[in-house]
Parts: C-alpha cells; sequence; structure tokens
C-alpha cells in the first residue's frame, strides 16, 4: 500500500488500483436502452487498456494528444483515461458549444487524433478542414455513403479487435493529463492541468467532503471544462465511487431523479438551469398551493412550519429535484447568483462553491488555491496569434 | 424472370380494384428492386393508398398478381402479409392510442414472440426471458427513431408530427423487409419533413430496408427516392427514375402541372 | 293448416308492435347515430303517463297531447344533457349513456305514477273476428292500421317536409349538414320527438294489450334483434324485420316449443338476428360501409 | 408527496416490469393485504363480512371478468351475468355428482365451463361489431336463463331451478361461518387479480388493447385478430364463472337463475364504467361503490324526518341516481374513478411541481 502510494500519482494509475482492489464494485452507470448499464472497475479498465492498445498500434505516444469532441458519455470517459494511459493528454471538446468557434479552433489546432461523438461532430471536422491521422466516431449513425469520413474507424469495432496496451500505466505524474481550449475576441487560451495538481485538487475535495466509496455522481453536462475534470474525475477515481450517465440531455431530469445523487459537481449553468426547472414548473404565483409552498420554504421558520413545511414542501420537492440523497451538492467554477444559492437553501441544500472563478475569465488569473505550496504553477497559459 | 426475381423484392402484375363498380385502380404494374426507396405519387384520388391497402392485404385487387419475394399470392390476409415481413404506416395515423409508446413499439413485435399466453399469464420459463430480448430490441428502435424522452407517455398524448414517428417505429420494430409508408410527412413543417426524410434514408441506408412511400411534396419525393412511379385516375402514367420522371411530359401535365 | 296460419297472422300483428318500437330507434339512430337503448322506457314512460292522465279524469286527446309534451320536455333534455356533451364520442359510449338514460327515465316514471298495473282501454272491443275462416282479434286490426298510418304519417314526414330533409341530410354527413347550415341541435330534438311519439302509440297499444307496466320497457329488448334482421337505418327494415321476428317466434313457441321445451321465445328471436348476421351482417335493408384506412 | 422515489433505478428489465415499480407502492400493497387476510377477519362483525365485503370482493372479481374484455379487448357485453350462472351451476353440478372433488377444483373447472359457453357466444365476433355484438352476448343472457330454469338436470331438479352451496370444506378445515367464506372468497379474487395483472401486461394483454384501439392496424401488423378476441372471451368467462360461483356459494348460499338475470349484467357493466374501464383497480372502486352506495342512500333516507320519501320511493330513486351518475361519469371522466385516483397520485409524485 504505501509502496503502491508513490506510484498513485496519475489517473490511470488510479483507474489500475481500483480494478486490482475493487475490480467487481461498479465504476460507471449508463442509461442506455431504457435501463442503467452497469461497468464495473475492471470492465472499465480493460476498455480503457483495449482502447489504448488500439491507439498505440496506430502510433499514438508518450506526449501526444487525443481530441475528444463528444457530449459525457462512458467511451469519451474511456477515450481521455486512454490517452493519459499511454502517457498522452485528452483534448475535451463540448459538441453543445457554438459550432463557429468550435470549427475554428479546431482548424488551428489540426488534431492527429480525434475521437468524434458522431455526424454532426465529424461534419465539424470536416468544415475544419482538419485531417485526423487516426480518426475514430461513437455512433455510426448516418455515415454510410458518406465520402469523406471512409476512413473513419468505429469504436466498437475497434475494441472488438483485442489489442491490449502495457497492463501498466506509461502516464507519469508531471504531464499534462487534460488541455481545454477556448477562443476569446484576439486570441485562443490553453489551459493545461497536470496529473499531480488534479489529483491533488481530487484528495483535498474527497477529504473536505468526506466522500466514500458509496457516492453516487451525476455526470450530466458542462463535461469539457478543467472544473470537471477536477472535481468530478479526479475525486471519483481516487474515492472509487460511481459516476452516472443520463440517457440523454431531454431525460437528465427524470434520470437524475431516478438516481437520486448523493454527488453534484455542476456548474453554475446546471444549478440555474435547475432553478428555473422549478420555477417554471411550481404552481403559479397567486395559487394557493404556491402560497403553500412560498409559506413552506421562507427564510428561518419556526418549529412547526419547519416541521410542516419539511413533510409538506421541502422533502417532496428536494426528491422531485433528485437531491434527496445529496450530501455534496457542490458548484465549479462560477459562483451561483444569490437568488439561486437562496433558493437551494430553502429546500435545504446548501451548495458548496470549489475553484476560483478568476481562473476562468480573464487570462492573467491565478491558479486555483492548494494545500501544499509546490510544483507551481498549476496551470500556465499558451497564448497563439488569432488566425481569424 | 428468375434472374429479375433475385433484384425485385415486390412485384404488381396488371392490378385492378374497385369499389361497387367505381375503379379505384386498374392494370398497375410495376416493380420495386430490393433495397431501394420507391416513390408512389400522383395527384388526390389517383389511387396510392388503395394500392398500398392492396399491397399489405387490406384489400383483395379483383385482377392481377403480387409478388413478394418471389412468392406470388392472388389473395392474402393482412395477418399472411405481416408475415411475409410486411410493415406499414397509414395516412392518417393509426396508433393504439391507449397504450404508451413502448407498449406500441413493443406490439410491432408481436410476430417474434414464440412464449404463449400461459406462459406469460403465470410468468413461466421463456416468456421473462423473452420480454427481456423483445424489450431490448423495442428499445434499439426507440433509440433509432430518437424517442427516449416519451418512451412511457400514452401516445394519444404526443403532438402529431411524433405520432407519426412512433407509427414509423412500431412498423419498423416487425424487422420488415419491405416498409410501405402512407404520407409519412403529411401535414408536418418544413424541419420535421427534414428530420422525417433523414429518418426515412437511415432505414434505408443502415438497416437495408426496402421502401414505398406516397409523398405529395414533390420535393421531398425527388430527394430521398431512387425510383418513383406515377399514377393519375388510378393508370400508372410514369416509372422511373426522378430525373426521367421529372422530364416525362404526360407526368408534368397531369400531376406537376395540375400541382405546381 | 288454418292453425298454422292463425298463428302466423297472430306473430305478424304481433311484430306490429315489435317494429312500431323499432321504428323509434331507426329515427335516432338515423338522426343521431345513437342506439337508443332508452326507447323501451320512453315507451314505459308515454303510456304511464297517458293512463295515470286519463285515470285523474283527464280527457282522451288532452291526456294524449300531455303526454306528447313530456316527450318533447324528455327530448329536449336529453339533448342538452346526454348529447350535446357527448358529442362525436363512440357510438358505444353513447350506447351506454343511454343505458343510464333508461334508467334515469324508468326510475322516474314509476318514482311520479307508482309501479302498480294500469288496466288501459282504448275502446276497442277484442272480440275475434272471422275472416276466411280464420279468427282474428280485431285489436290487432286496428293496432295493425294505426301502425300502417303511422309509418304512412312517417314516410310523408321524412320524404315531403323541410325537417325530413334535414334529417336525411344530417343522416347521411352530420359535417356537411352542419356545413349548410342545419342546426344538428334542432334536428335531434325534433327526432327524439318524433321517436317519443312513436313510442307513445306503441305503448298505448301494448298497454292496451297486457296492461300498462314496467314490462313495457323490456319490449326494447324484442327490438333489437328486429333492428338486426331489418337494418338500423331503414324504417321499412324494421317493419318486415318486426313482422318476421313476431311471426317466426310465435310459429317456434307454437311447433318447436313442445320438442325443445316451452318459453323460447325470449331467446329465439337472438338466434334468429345471429344466423342473419353471419350471413348479412348489415340486415336486410341497412347499408354496409366500405372501412377506409 | 409520500414517495421518495430518488434512488429507485433498474439496471434490469425485469425489475423495471415489476407490476409496482415503486417501493412505497410495494410496502402499501403489502400491509394492505396483511390488513385484509388477518386483521379484518378478527374485527369484522358477521354484517360487514358477509352483507358488504363478500359482495363487494365478488362483483369486484365479476367487473374485472367484464374488464377483460370490454375495457381491454374493447368487446362490449350485457351477458355477464348468464357465464356467472354457468360457472355457479357448473359448480354446483360437480360438487354434487362427483364425490370427493375438492372445492376449489370444481370452482376452477365451473370458470372452464363458463369459459368455453363465453368463447361459443364470443364466435359471432370474428365477423361483427359494436352492437351487433350485443345480440350475442344478449342471446347468451336469455339462452342460458331459459336452458337453466327449464332443464331440471342442471339445478339437480330442484323446485325452480333453486340450488343451494355445498359445505365449503378446504383441505377439512369448514369454512361456512362468514369469517371462513370471506377468507376464501378474499384468496381466490387476490389469486385472480395477480393473475389479471401478468395477463393484461402480457403480450396478450397488448394484443387485446391494440384490437381495442384500432383493429385494422392491429391485423396489419400481423395480430390474429380471432385468436385475441376469443381469448379475451374465454378468460372473461372464466372470471365471470368463478365470481358466479362465489356470488352463489360463499355470498347467496343458495340462487335461483333468476339471480343472474339481465339486470345483473347492467350492475356489472355499470361497475366497470364507474371504476374506470381498462384498469384493474377500478373494479374494486367500482364495485365498492355499487355495494355501499344503496346502503348509504337507504340510510340518509331513513335520516330524513319519517314520511318524507316512503320505503318504496327509495328504490326509484337509486335508480335514477345510478343512471344519472352514469351518464355524468361518461361525460366528465370516461375513465372513471380509476382515473381520478390515478391523476391524484401522478399530482402526488410530482408534488409541489406541476409536471
Amino acid at each position: 500500500m504505501g509502496t503502491l502510494i508513490e506510484t498513485l500519482d496519475t489517473l490511470p494509475h488510479w483507474l489500475h488500483r481500483q480494478a486490482l482492489e475493487h475490480g467487481t464494485d461498479v465504476a460507471l452507470r449508463h442509461k442506455h436502452l431504457g435501463i442503467w448499464q452497469l461497468r464495473t472497475w475492471r470492465q472499465l479498465a480493460d476498455e480503457v487498456q483495449g482502447l489504448a492498445g488500439a491507439l498505440q498500434a496506430r502510433g499514438f505516444s508518450v506526449g501526444a494528444t487525443l481530441t475528444i469532441i463528444s457530449r459525457p458519455t462512458p467511451q469519451a470517459i474511456v477515450a481521455a483515461l486512454a490517452a493519459q494511459w499511454l502517457g498522452g493528454t485528452a483534448s475535451l471538446f463540448d459538441p453543445l458549444d457554438e459550432p463557429a468557434g468550435q470549427i475554428d479552433l479546431l482548424g488551428e489546432l489540426q488534431p492527429d487524433f480525434v475521437l468524434a461523438q458522431g455526424h454532426e461532430e465529424l461534419l465539424r471536422l470536416g468544415a475544419a478542414q482538419v485531417t485526423p491521422r487516426v480518426l475514430i466516431y461513437l455512433d455510426g449513425r448516418g455515415l454510410s455513403g458518406s465520402g469523406p469520413f471512409d476512413r473513419a474507424l468505429d469504436y466498437a469495432t475497434l475494441m472488438g479487435s483485442k489489442a491490449f496496451a502495457d497492463t501498466v500505466p506509461l502516464a507519469h505524474a508531471q504531464q499534462t493529463a487534460f488541455v481545454f481550449y477556448r477562443r476569446s475576441q484576439q486570441a485562443t487560451e490553453a489551459q493545461r492541468i497536470r496529473h499531480t495538481e488534479l489529483l491533488q485538487h481530487g484528495r483535498h475535495l474527497v477529504q473536505r467532503e468526506g466522500l466514500g466509496r458509496y457516492e453516487e455522481a451525476l455526470a450530466a453536462r458542462g463535461f469539457a471544462s478543467a472544473g470537471q475534470a477536477r472535481y468530478l474525475l479526479a475525486p471519483w477515481l481516487i474515492a472509487g465511487f460511481r459516476l452516472n450517465f443520463p440517457e440523454n440531455l431531454a431525460t437528465r431530469d427524470r434520470d437524475r431523479r431516478e438516481l437520486g445523487p448523493t454527488l453534484v459537481a455542476g456548474t453554475r449553468e446546471t444549478y440555474e438551469r435547475l432553478h428555473g426547472y422549478a420555477l417554471e414548473r411550481l404552481p403559479p404565483p397567486g395559487d394557493r398551493a404556491r402560497r403553500l409552498v412560498d409559506w413552506a420554504l421562507a427564510a428561518r421558520p419556526g418549529a412547526l412550519r419547519r416541521f410542516v413545511g419539511h413533510w409538506l414542501v421541502r422533502r417532496p420537492l428536494r426528491d422531485v429535484l433528485g437531491f434527496s440523497r445529496t450530501h455534496a451538492p457542490l458548484v465549479v467554477g462560477d459562483a451561483l447568483r444569490p437568488e439561486t444559492q437562496a433558493f437551494f437553501e430553502s429546500v435545504g441544500i446548501k451548495v458548496r462553491r470549489w475553484g476560483d472563478s478568476t481562473e476562468w475569465e480573464v487570462p492573467s488569473s491565478s491558479p486555483a488555491p492548494v494545500t501544499n505550496g509546490q510544483d507551481e504553477p498549476h496551470s500556465q497559459r499558451v497564448w497563439k496569434e488569432a488566425t481569424t | 424472370m428468375t434472374q429479375t426475381a433475385a433484384t425485385h423484392l415486390l412485384e404488381l402484375d396488371n392490378i385492378s380494384l374497385s369499389f361497387k363498380g367505381v375503379k379505384a385502380v386498374t392494370g398497375i404494374s410495376f416493380r420495386v428492386a430490393a433495397g431501394e426507396i420507391c416513390a408512389l405519387i400522383g395527384p388526390n384520388g389517383a389511387g396510392k393508398s388503395s394500392l398500398l391497402n392492396i399491397i399489405s392485404g387490406v384489400y383483395q385487387p379483383q385482377e392481377g398478381r403480387i409478388r413478394f419475394d418471389n412468392r406470388e399470392r392472388r389473395r392474402m390476409r393482412a395477418h399472411d402479409v405481416a408475415v411475409r415481413g410486411v410493415a406499414r404506416t397509414f395516412q392518417n395515423i393509426a396508433l393504439f392510442k391507449g397504450m404508451s409508446v413502448l407498449d406500441n413499439v413493443l406490439t410491432g413485435r408481436n410476430l417474434k414472440r414464440r412464449s404463449t399466453w400461459i406462459e406469460q399469464a403465470l410468468r413461466l420459463g421463456r416468456a421473462g426471458r423473452e420480454d427481456d430480448s423483445q424489450r431490448e430490441v423495442a428499445e434499439r428502435v426507440i433509440a433509432f427513431m430518437q424517442l427516449q424522452p416519451w418512451r412511457d407517455a400514452l401516445v394519444g398524448t404526443l403532438p402529431y408530427g411524433l405520432q407519426k414517428r412512433v407509427e414509423l417505429a412500431r412498423a419498423l420494430a416487425a424487422e420488415p423487409r419491405l416498409l410501405l409508408l402512407d404520407e409519412p410527412m403529411a401535414g408536418m413543417n418544413a424541419d420535421e419533413k427534414q428530420q422525417m426524410s433523414r429518418f426515412i434514408i437511415d432505414i434505408n441506408r443502415e438497416l437495408g430496408t426496402t421502401v414505398l412511400l406516397i409523398e405529395h411534396d414533390i420535393g421531398v419525393v425527388m430527394n430521398i427516392s431512387d425510383h418513383v412511379v406515377v399514377l393519375d385516375y388510378g393508370r400508372k402514367i410514369g416509372d422511373g427514375s426522378p430525373e426521367a420522371v421529372r422530364k416525362n411530359p404526360e407526368v408534368i401535365s397531369a400531376y406537376l402541372g395540375t400541382r405546381h | 293448416m288454418e292453425f298454422f296460419f292463425e298463428v302466423l297472422i297472430g306473430g305478424l300483428l304481433a311484430g306490429v308492435m315489435y317494429a312500431l318500437v323499432a321504428i323509434g330507434f331507426v329515427l335516432i339512430y338515423k338522426a343521431s347515430g345513437v342506439f337508443n337503448f332508452a326507447q323501451g322506457a320512453m315507451v314505459l314512460f308515454s303510456a304511464l303517463t297517458f293512463v295515470s292522465l286519463l285515470e285523474r279524469g283527464v280527457p282522451f286527446w288532452l291526456a294524449f297531447l300531455i303526454s306528447l309534451a313530456a316527450m318533447l320536455l324528455i327530448a329536449v333534455a336529453v339533448e342538452r344533457v346526454v348529447l350535446r356533451p357527448l358529442v362525436n364520442r363512440s357510438p358505444i359510449t353513447l350506447f351506454m349513456a343511454t343505458l343510464g338514460l333508461s334508467y334515469v327515465i324508468e326510475g322516474f316514471a314509476q318514482a311520479l305514477w307508482g309501479a302498480q298495473v294500469h288496466g288501459l282501454d282504448l275502446g276497442i272491443s277484442d272480440e275475434p273476428l272471422e275472416l276466411g275462416g280464420m279468427l282474428l282479434s280485431q285489436f290487432d286490426i286496428f293496432a295493425a292500421l294505426t301502425a300502417a298510418s303511422l309509418v304512412a304519417l312517417l314516410s310523408w314526414l321524412f320524404n315531403k317536409t323541410r325537417l325530413g330533409l334535414a334529417l336525411r341530410a344530417v343522416a347521411d354527413d352530420p359535417l356537411a349538414a352542419l356545413a349548410v347550415g342545419i342546426r344538428l341541435q334542432r334536428v335531434w330534438v325534433v327526432v327524439w320527438t318524433v321517436a317519443g311519439f312513436v313510442g307513445l302509440v306503441a305503448g298505448l297499444l301494448w298497454g292496451a294489450r297486457l296492461g300498462v307496466q314496467f314490462s313495457l320497457s323490456l319490449v326494447v329488448l324484442k327490438a333489437l334483434p328486429v333492428l338486426i334482421i331489418g337494418g338500423f337505418t331503414s324504417i321499412s327494415g324494421a317493419i318486415i324485420g318486426g313482422l318476421i321476428i313476431g311471426a317466426s317466434e310465435k310459429l317456434a313457441e307454437v311447433y318447436l316449443g313442445p320438442i325443445i321445451g316451452s318459453g323460447i321465445e325470449n331467446w329465439f328471436p337472438y338466434g334468429l338476428a345471429l344466423l342473419f348476421l353471419l350471413v348479412r351482417p348489415a340486415g336486410l335493408f341497412g347499408e354496409r360501409a366500405i372501412e377506409r384506412v | 408527496m409520500f414517495y421518495r422515489e430518488a434512488g429507485q433505478f433498474n439496471t434490469r428489465y425485469a425489475e423495471d416490469r415489476r407490476s409496482f415499480p415503486l417501493r412505497q407502492d410495494r410496502h402499501g400493497l403489502a400491509a394492505l393485504l396483511a390488513v385484509a387476510f388477518v386483521v379484518v377477519p378478527w374485527v369484522g362483525n358477521d354484517y360487514w363480512l358477509s352483507a358488504i365485503l363478500i359482495p363487494f370482493l365478488v362483483l369486484s372479481l365479476a367487473g374485472l371478468g367484464l374488464n377483460l374484455l370490454t375495457g381491454y379487448a374493447g368487446q362490449l357485453s350485457l351477458g355477464s351475468a348468464a357465464f356467472m350462472a354457468v360457472g355457479a351451476f357448473a359448480t354446483y353440478n360437480l360438487e354434487v355428482r362427483v364425490d370427493g372433488l375438492p372445492l376449489l377444483i370444481s370452482i376452477a373447472l365451473g370458470g372452464l365451463a363458463a369459459a368455453l359457453v363465453s368463447a361459443l357466444f364470443g364466435l359471432p365476433s370474428l365477423r361483427i361489431k359494436g352492437f351487433y355484438l350485443l345480440v350475442s352476448t344478449l342471446a347468451a343472457q336469455f339462452f342460458v336463463g331459459w336452458a337453466l330454469t327449464r332443464f331440471g338436470w342442471f339445478s339437480n331438479n330442484s323446485a325452480s331451478g333453486v340450488i343451494s352451496a355445498p359445505r365449503l370444506d378446504i383441505f377439512g378445515v369448514n369454512l361456512d361461518a362468514p369469517a371462513g367464506r370471506y377468507l376464501l372468497t378474499l384468496t381466490v379474487v387476490v389469486a385472480l387479480f395477480w393473475l389479471g395483472k401478468n395477463l393484461v401486461r402480457s403480450e396478450l394483454g397488448r394484443q387485446w388493447m391494440a384490437v381495442r384501439d384500432m383493429d385494422t392496424a392491429a391485423a396489419v401488423i400481423g395480430i390474429p385478430l380471432a385468436k385475441t378476441k376469443l381469448l379475451a372471451f374465454a378468460l372473461s368467462g372464466f372470471y365471470l364463472g368463478v365470481a358466479g360461483a362465489l356470488w352463489a356459494f360463499a355470498y347467496l348460499g343458495t340462487v335461483e337463475p333468476h339471480g343472474f338475470d339481465l339486470n345483473r349484467s347492467f350492475q356489472i357493466l355499470f361497475i366497470i364504467i364507474i371504476g374506470g374501464l381498462g384498469s384493474l383497480l377500478g373494479n374494486f372502486l367500482g364495485a365498492a361503490f355499487i355495494v355501499l352506495f344503496p346502503v348509504l342512500l337507504s340510510n340518509l333516507v331513513s335520516l330524513l324526518p319519517g314520511g318524507l320519501i316512503d320505503a318504496g320511493q327509495v328504490e326509484n330513486l337509486q335508480k335514477m341516481f345510478f343512471g344519472a351518475l352514469i351518464i355524468l361519469f361518461l361525460i366528465k371522466e370516461p375513465e372513471g374513478l380509476a382515473r381520478l385516483w390515478q391523476r391524484f397520485r401522478e399530482r402526488a409524485r410530482l408534488w409541489p411541481l406541476r409536471y
């Protein structure tokens, strides 16, 4: 154990360890075909090694970057870990970001290794005139017959060919685990995060929030952000809890309620969307039912109001929002608007903030606070000339 | 005949049908090649729907022969046609309104069931396993048609466009070799039409299903179909590739002329 | 042989009664597509009202008119309370509604006039008449004549008057009828009233025969097979169906009864109707619709 | 708002298929059954057991029988009582003529006999629809009634076809006491409702609803209409037959064919209209209403100052009220009481949100 700790300084190593020590525990759940499909740590590790093997065979080596354009899916996670397993970097793009900017970015970056969700994303690559050495897609829907992508590889068939990578990760602590890009008016900003940094923040979160093996976390949105990497992926690998993926965006609210996550590491948008969702669906103002709700949610209630309010409104409201099991409601990055914060508190959910917002706003911002002052800086920015 | 039979999934030979002396279709013959999307067009009352009803066994033709998958028939009930691998949708949606989307799709699988109703009622043996496998296929269809958000909704409560999609899903669930679509895009707006044609193309390309459809929107027809058959007053006046049909003067006068 | 004819004629005359009830059905079915199970209850109510008035010393014609007015009221009420809210619901739903309606009317009739049997004398002597060596009841003949004249009246009403035109329009295509400005509601009220009138006549004839009592409402059960045989939409069909049922059930009772057991006349018509259905699903005169899909 | 659904998610289809997917529902049902089986027999007095609860249970079962045919398969029937009669008389004859045949077996066989008769009268449904089908079911109603009175054999030549219950013994335990008859009825009803739930959720159930909602489409997707309809008649007949046997022997004790006349058929139709077509719960709600309402009404009348409404009128009032209620339900809530409950439940699951 003690010896392990030394080597446990990258995400893939943690994955490796979880697979060794808790191989049969549930690592991932994905609502797919109407039910929550499971992946154990063992299966996950195998899948990662499988993909790593396939990538390696196609020339992906230490220091290379795998660009992943996908909504949160188990495959995307697998791909990121596979890249890191080989000592490479994962670069995440959210398909929900507006296309134009993303196309420019991709055009500039000209990635060599790309994993794209499906037709839509492949079209973006086409528009950006990117011709990767290796192009993998998850969903082949609508691809048949369309010429430009005939070189693209199907993830499923790729996994079929059992070409396993070395059974120990090649990654080491100082390598960049994730890189994120975004455009501001005059420039393209990149943000690189090393394994050490990730794990430090991850451990910190795990200790502070007292996260155990039995947490249920939901990865709904805002996936392609450093915050999620720091405060969701790292803790997940360290604490070894379960990461869950909704069926799709349209069903995420129902899925959240079904799942009842104990850990919610959302962005500001996540919570504000939920707030809006609730307001829109609550009885209309002035309605008798609404008056009851407002009465129950009022700040600093008396004993009676707390009791009655709890049973009539707070408890059921928490449940329909899917928060009735949540003990770690976290907002990553920007703070919530006061009214949103207030709303959740009135329901009995005290949202705690992680990560320094300045880190995200302006290019010259300071990194997130760290427990011990070593290996500064955590993130450095690479400036490029804007090519517009 | 044999070598065409190999390439042609459906062959109509001189089909005629009339209601109480009123002729609906007269002496129609055409062939649908395996794997193609064939469009059946023509002004209202040209006999398109009647023809579809004949092919799917809802009506019986007074004359003519139908040859599907090298098996010839004169009369066949709707059930037998379904067994042979023909599924269809209806002009005015014929869904089971009192049932959920999932149940509607599951009914599309009924021919694939092997367990008896007694096994199902008493939850014996293979019934449970079969429920699992059927449910999975149904779920795949639902995913293919992107209906997950409405899986448990009663179809009666869904908007028109979605109902059309559910009906297509139900037909698809039967894993048909020939899919008959009676005006799949009637009353849809541009986006919905766009989406629906996307679905039809995917069904044809990804699943290799042969499609015979009736559609009024010439633009859509010319876009998605490999082969167009034109009817007018129950007669065939055009048959060929979209380009050829577009040039056919008789068609222009009889159809395009009157409608555009 | 003569006996056979007596039975036959007797049956036919009984059939006239069935026909009268069935005609009420047909009218309502044609106009509003409603299979009116309450027709029997309407017969009961009208007859009961009429006799009760007579017993209270109201002169014949006045009683008749009042009963008619009552039927008009019922028609209006039914249109308002039942038909309008249930417009374009499934026929089965409408049928079940009329089932409820029959309960209401029967309950009301008995609550109003009591449940005891009322004798009714229309002043037609019932001593048998000798015709061509056959004994025929005068009353039955009177009944037959009444029915005949009633039918004549109705056919005039529906073929010669504007109302009749409207009715046939509605029957053919309600939407089109609406389009040309026919007020469905009004037509319905009229038709239900007319049906009530027919019911009243039928009620009086039956009542004079068997006494006015609850069992009157059960003639509805005889009318159903009549309609099946005659077709739901044809008045002449209703008459012929009525005659067939009347005659056959009597003959069956007399000739089959001894063999398979007496009292078969309350199910025999249904057996007959079933046979008809299997041979000719739309009845003798009903038109069959082609199923559009 | 009593629900706590967060964390109740399915990882296998089998879990998703359960009759009661929500834990709270399962617990509630278990509690209800415990009360029904253990508490009620102890606390219930004879009047409640034999005059209220037993008829309520039997009528619920009969309602389910008709509901399978009308509510699920969409075939209207006015012959329910006839099939009950067949069940009752068949069971009676089995008990009388076959020595040592266990009661439950003869009840089941009685149901089977009813199933056969029902399927027989269902045959016309292969050619005819809607009202036309009424003829067939009414024919059953009148013919069965006639046959049972006409031929003494059915009633073992007793006067005017009256039959009376055999000793109700199961495994040597005598059940003639109200509590015993109640438990017998309850057991049979619970078992058959479990079966019914499976049926309507099985492929057969879906096929029934398909035929009900759109039979042309059903045929086009390959559903065998004839088989589906006949099974509906047969199973409906089975349930009604068993209900008839219980009605005769667990409730009344002695019964004559007239006990199963057209009005009984109407009563059962009313149960499912008021309770809810195409709903299992509806049968209980409808039956409860039909059983309790008259009791309630007569009590109310007795409360009124004497002579305001004489006893004779109560029956008429009842009739009018039932009729009016049927119309009201058909207009306002065609899916019956069950739908009201369902709506309340949906609101409760989402409260305080509206959707």
